[in-house]
């Protein structure tokens, strides 16, 4: 498997709002035809439940690690010029963005493929977990595979 | 000998901690580490078989020997995304 | 068939660079939980040919309403909440968008289906064309499935 | 009856005009239109069976009648994107 850090992909975890824009200018490059940028968002509804806000928290060196590894596992995939994936942890309100992925390919068949795979490896193998803060007061870590999510505490007691 | 174990997400909410030290005998395995922190954090092994075990960055399975200066970290299946 | 006008998909043809930022804004919604956005670039490389530039011309209005049928067929195979298609017409220097499509969707899995529809079907029906301007001083119109393209004229000639 | 039809891409280049005036006579089809196009441009005779005809906006077939004060187009296979 080639190493991922020779071609400098971007990725990162961060505290702070992501700014896609600077992220897929990153990743415009005259050999690409094609650009691929995903990006997830705290979504309001959940099967019928209302979310308040999310919170995100990493175990940052794995996270990291696996992120560059998935970076290499696409390169070895698919033909990616450039490509990027960041990350938001701590507390997000509705609608801001938890993950980008940004993807420069010369066809866009391969762009599609290399972002879907990117993203669908990340929510497998990342170690980040997410906190949902339901509008009903309570709170619970979403663990996917694991039946639905544990509630923690109800809020006031 | 002493192994510092990390905890995350709902794993460090049920031992309270973000990290543990766990006592383990001679060469031991992941299974081993998981017997001693359900022993040690009770409130851990009702969902003991979910948590994950990863070392040195990578997932390990529970035949998987520890090597003495190995990172461990204990964490619920991932929802990140 | 749904009326795509009653959703306000921003459908647009410009002269101007795109903005796929403001487009990206544009779609961003509570509801939404992924968004894709594709951006088609200028690409220098095409079988080992340089390119310099391209030119595009649409047939404008019959471009338009192809582009809300689209939008109108993606609504009616996934659940999009907001979808955008702009594309560019005019002089393109190498790396500039010529197409910028974005959808957000409740759930990744039909934004990412919904995304590649859409610049699928734009690539086989809206009535667009592309002129090469190769770096050999040659121009062609691009006209997939008729062969390769036809040179029209060498420069100085 | 004169139908106009608008020319784009390398069918306006071979034609050389954004729109031509075709005339035809009684009721007729998309296939006529195309017979006479090519009668009146000679160069677009060798390229006319990849040639699209849109009427008000919509791809239409050779067996297709043509209705007055349609809105008829000719273009090649498009390469938008």
């Amino acid at each position: 498997m080639k190493n991922y850090t020779e071609f400098n992909d971007r990725i990162e975890l961060t505290d702070a709002l992501i700014d896609y824009t600077q992220l897929t200018e990153a990743i415009r490059t005259h050999q690409a035809g094609a650009i691929i940028l995903f990006l997830g968002t705290v979504r309001e509804m959940t099967q019928g439940r209302q979310t308040l806000c999310l919170d995100y928290e990493a175990y940052p060196e794995m996270a990291l690690a696996k992120m560059r590894e998935l970076a290499g596992e696409t390169r070895n995939q698919w033909p990616v010029e450039k490509l990027g994936i960041i990350h938001r942890l701590g507390h997000l309100e509705l609608g801001e963005i938890s993950v980008a992925v940004a993807v420069s390919c010369p066809h866009r068949k391969h762009a599609f493929e290399a972002g879907q795979y990117l993203i669908d490896r990340l929510k497998e193998v990342v170690p980040i977990w997410k906190k949902e803060n339901w509008s009903d007061g309570t709170t619970a870590w979403v663990h996917p595979g694991s039946g639905s999510p544990i509630p923690l505490q109800k809020g006031g007691t | 000998m002493d192994f510092q174990v990390k905890m995350f997400a709902r794993a460090r909410d049920l031992a309270d901690a973000d990290s543990v030290t766990v006592a383990l005998s001679g060469s031991c395995t992941i299974a081993d580490l998981r017997r001693a922190l359900s022993e040690q954090y009770p409130a851990l092994q009702p969902v003991m078989t979910n948590l994950l075990i990863a070392v040195d960055n990578q997932y390990a399975t529970d035949e998987m020997p520890i090597a003495p200066q190995a990172e461990i970290a204990c964490f619920p299946p991932v929802s990140g995304g």
